[in-house]
């Protein structure tokens, strides 16, 4: 479909360099799908969902410096919902979300936890002051924090929360976050890998599965269509954690 | 092919009334392999260029799914990263869209063929320059199975349709490939021309291999709400089930003239479709938009397989199939 | 136009939240009269040329139902029957159709015209000939509000888009018909062409009141039970939603070109429809297939008050409106 | 839609002239619609229903002859069912079919039997050779019948036939035939013309109301959408029975 043009009536500052935007309507997402935001003569770029009808944006460049830009009032084409989201299973589930990628999971949590199921999440972050929804996720469940810098809860990666944490009494693992800090927590994980389901980013000029810029090596999986979330052991053997394309192709560096 | 049979005349009973049973003397489904533009390939169903063949992976994956040929996206000789977004969005009939010639470079590429080719179909390396001189620096810098020269890319600025709508541009180009490569050459025209059938004879003086037709129509949309062109281009092309009749009117057109093998290409998406475009004289045809509409992947499979049921169901082969419109009276 | 307004930028609050409130300072209806192409109507949505206006009656209903103009089916020096049937056929998007420009010759049309004008809305005459003396005959030889010179229909031997797509023709038609009648003449243009805005600067410099962009694209489909073209003539032309892009880039490259006024027509189904072909560039537009495919006769006042509320709901006139992609960067 | 390949299982010479081709298929009309038959390589003539999976054709020209030269198991491309057939109404009705104008009222007649209604047909024609269906009418009720040459029943026109009928007793009389045998019955129905319902005959090319070639004066109603069955009085104070238009558009006078 074309664009629909969408209307800002709520934005909220989260983090120094992240805000929300609501939206005047929901394009009624499972939680992990994203849509394609179209800014009006700038760009369109790939979002994941933070809410029902809102995204949630880190200022990194062109497109992201526009939205920021944009005032309540002002509008967004918004294309989707796209791709395929978590797939909600167990009573017991962990959470893991690094800086904005805890953004899709707080969406998650809270339909999880709407549906009665058991929410921990372990939120990891540079420092205290770019935490995620915190609020979000203390008010569904136990909250399991780390900072690079030890701001605030246990210092270090993500992977130093996991040893806080019994990971066998969860039934399902869910992970958003740098593609370093998934990959490492996939590996602590070993064995558990089908019970882990991770939304990946790559990057893609379609969002419909013909542009081909996001086709894992070596299997050819589309990210934008058959993704972005994909259970761990499906990643497993891929380009996933060691590197990713650029616009042109170009193979580029691991990032993070 | 096993059995040879007259085509039954319109009008007349085709030789077994169901489409999924097989005539008694043909207990095998129709063979669809065969050489097309110079390539042998197992199935007249490929791949086309702009759509996945970015990576080796998808097109190992689409000659896996059962393509028969793999064209790749078209390549250059630098790096380009292509137009900003919206590079493409969807319309009535079919997508517009402005990728804006995306490629790693030839000297990125070579790695992406030959995986490529571990799926078992020829890879078509698909190229473009804005001149002789860059068509021949990238296919001589390639490995590849075939080149199909993409002059007709509507949407970059002196490259493709730019300089392809001008038939000694066509002529001239597709002669300096052909004199430094060893393998089959096709030339992809453009549609928005007033004499397609020109610009075919010209690659076929060439020395063209083939031509394929046809690239996308020159289109653009606006977003009402905001009287922006929605394309960051703002220009765009427009592939897709709306252009299919124009594709097929081309085909048509080209095969009436032309000694070289036409390839169809444009909004085909079922069997149905397939046959359509080789009635009007295509040899093969080759499959884009559709991988993004309908089934992936899957697309491949299940043209070939209507395809291989209804040459059976009618007792005929592939040579009877193309081209049966110009002789239809 | 009343109330004028900035037209607010992207990304900026339009003036009123909903679709069909008007600001304060408007309470009443925006107007879409003004002038297209020299003839003055109430409404930019005429009835397009080869659809229904064949009879004095047709062309009276349409302009009852709401058409601003109504332009007539093409009519040419001698009677013609036109080709055989199937002189349409529906196909993905739209309709190929090969009517082969029936007509009763102007000599028995003026009646048709007279009953036409009974509507209240001006009545153009589409004409087509061999030549410019052909043209001139016919022009002079009707009574009519405009003239619509058909020079791209696409399915008609040497005549329309066979003379329609050089140029010099286009001008040296134009010119002589401009020079025997004094109403406004407008030039039906057509697509199948590397360059369309060539043809619409010929137009111009033949004293062309308007140009119409676009006439059906070139097209054709094949009946895959046996392998016939399905047009008795073959070949057609595509109309519909699945060349409504198409259009929109046509009519955006000719205004951004020409000084005389464009029109577009190609595929107007809904007020967002033509909203979107008058923000490209169109000072008025032309529906013609959608009558076929979707509301008929309703769909001229349904797009008008479309285009009305959309008009009170931005606060901005048809000014604004037409040509706003041009400007919105 | 693309018109359908429908195959040929049997072939029926009615008259001298008229033979029914039925198909394959059944395309489910209304009975009063109509379908475009396409004789590949000839033309495309619109044709009502005489039975749901078949039609009746009058050899009269080029088409025609093309479909009397096609055998069982030949095929031809079916594009329907098009237009608004009949509306079967009351408890008693009356049908008044002229020649081949008789098809579409056997398949309404059978239709209204097993409904219940009563049926009465007047079968009007030049001789007893060229009656069509006599067998199907006398089978749902009771059949008057005319011929010209008076070589069966009363002689003369259908007009004859009315006299021996009681037309206040229907609730609804239905006509198809020569136009200006409609035209005469109704002009002998004074009054009645709200029950009438007359399946008429224009010219035209496409069936989809863009043509053009249909429309009657001087409302423009377009005979291949709106109808082919209108009630008699839309038609009054029309071209109908009076004129009609041939391909080029040019008016000719009524035939018959």
């Amino acid at each position: 479909m074309r664009p629909i043009s969408a209307r800002i009536v709520e934005i909220v500052q989260e983090t120094p360099t992240v805000r929300s935007l609501r939206f005047d309507r929901s394009l009624g997402p499972v939680p992990g799908q994203y849509l394609m935001v179209w800014v009006r003569g700038i760009d369109e770029v790939p979002m994941s969902f933070s809410y029902r009808d809102g995204i949630t944006v880190q200022l990194v460049g062109e497109a992201t410096r526009a939205i920021f830009d944009l005032e309540v009032g002002g509008s967004l084409g918004l294309r989707g919902p796209l791709g395929n989201g978590f797939t909600l299973s167990g009573e017991r589930i962990l959470l893991v979300g690094g800086g904005v990628g805890a953004a899709p999971l707080a969406l998650l949590g809270e339909a999880a936890a709407e549906a009665g199921i058991e929410v921990t999440t372990l939120l990891a972050s540079r420092c205290c002051d770019d935490l995620l929804f915190l609020k979000r996720f203390e008010r569904i469940g136990e909250v399991v924090i780390t900072t690079d810098d030890g701001s605030l809860g246990i210092c270090g990666r993500a992977s130093a929360g996991l040893s806080a944490l019994q990971l066998q009494e969860f039934d399902q693992i869910y992970l958003c976050g740098p593609e370093p800090m998934m990959a490492d927590v996939i590996g602590r994980c070993a064995g558990m890998e089908t019970k882990i389901q991770a939304s990946i980013d790559r990057y893609f000029k379609c969002g419909m599965g013909i542009c081909g810029s996001c086709s894992l090596d070596p299997s050819g999986i589309r990210v934008c269509v058959e993704g972005p979330v994909f259970r761990a052991d499906r990643l497993a053997g891929t380009e996933f954690g060691r590197y990713r394309r650029g616009a042109s192709g170009i193979k580029l560096l691991r990032d993070g | 092919m096993a059995n040879r049979r007259r085509i039954p005349l319109p009008g007349e009973e085709p030789s077994s009334g169901s489409l999924l049973s097989s005539p008694d003397d043909s207990p095998v489904m129709a063979s669809l392999s065969g050489e097309v533009g110079g390539i042998r390939m197992e199935s007249p169903v490929m791949l086309a260029a702009g759509i996945l063949g970015t990576t080796g992976a998808s097109l190992r994956r689409a000659a896996l799914a059962g393509a028969g040929a793999v064209v790749t996206k078209s390549v250059g000789v630098a790096p380009r990263e292509g137009h900003r977004g919206p590079t493409v969005v969807q319309v009535e009939g079919g997508l517009l869209n402005a990728m804006g010639l995306p490629n790693p470079s030839y000297r990125n590429f070579q790695e992406e063929i030959d995986i490529g080719r571990g799926g078992g179909a020829p890879v078509v390396a698909s190229i473009f320059g804005a001149g002789a001189e860059e068509f021949v620096e990238v296919a001589t810098g390639l490995d590849a199975d075939g080149f199909e020269l993409n002059l007709s890319c509507p949407h970059a600025e002196r490259l493709g349709a730019e300089i392809g709508c001008e038939a000694c541009n066509v002529e001239a180009i597709t002669r300096a490939v052909k004199e430094e490569v060893n393998v089959p050459v096709w030339v992809k025209l453009t549609p928005n021309v007033a004499d397609v059938v020109g610009l075919g004879l010209a690659a076929e003086r060439g020395g063209a291999d083939g031509v394929v037709a046809i690239n996308t129509l020159r289109a653009m949309a606006i977003d009402v709400e905001s009287g922006m062109p929605i394309l960051g281009n703002r220009f765009g092309g427009l592939s897709g089930p709306a252009i299919k009749p124009v594709a097929v009117r081309c085909v048509y057109d080209l095969a009436s003239a032309l000694e070289i093998p036409v390839i169809g290409v444009g909004g085909i998406a079922s069997w149905e479709d397939a046959a359509e475009m080789m009635m009007a004289g295509a040899r093969g045809v080759q499959v884009g938009t559709a991988l993004g509409m309908v089934e992936g992947y899957g697309v491949f499979r299940s043209i070939a397989a209507g395809l291989s049921a209804y040459l059976d169901r009618k007792g005929i082969g592939m040579e009877e199939l193309v081209g049966l419109a110009r002789r239809a009276r």
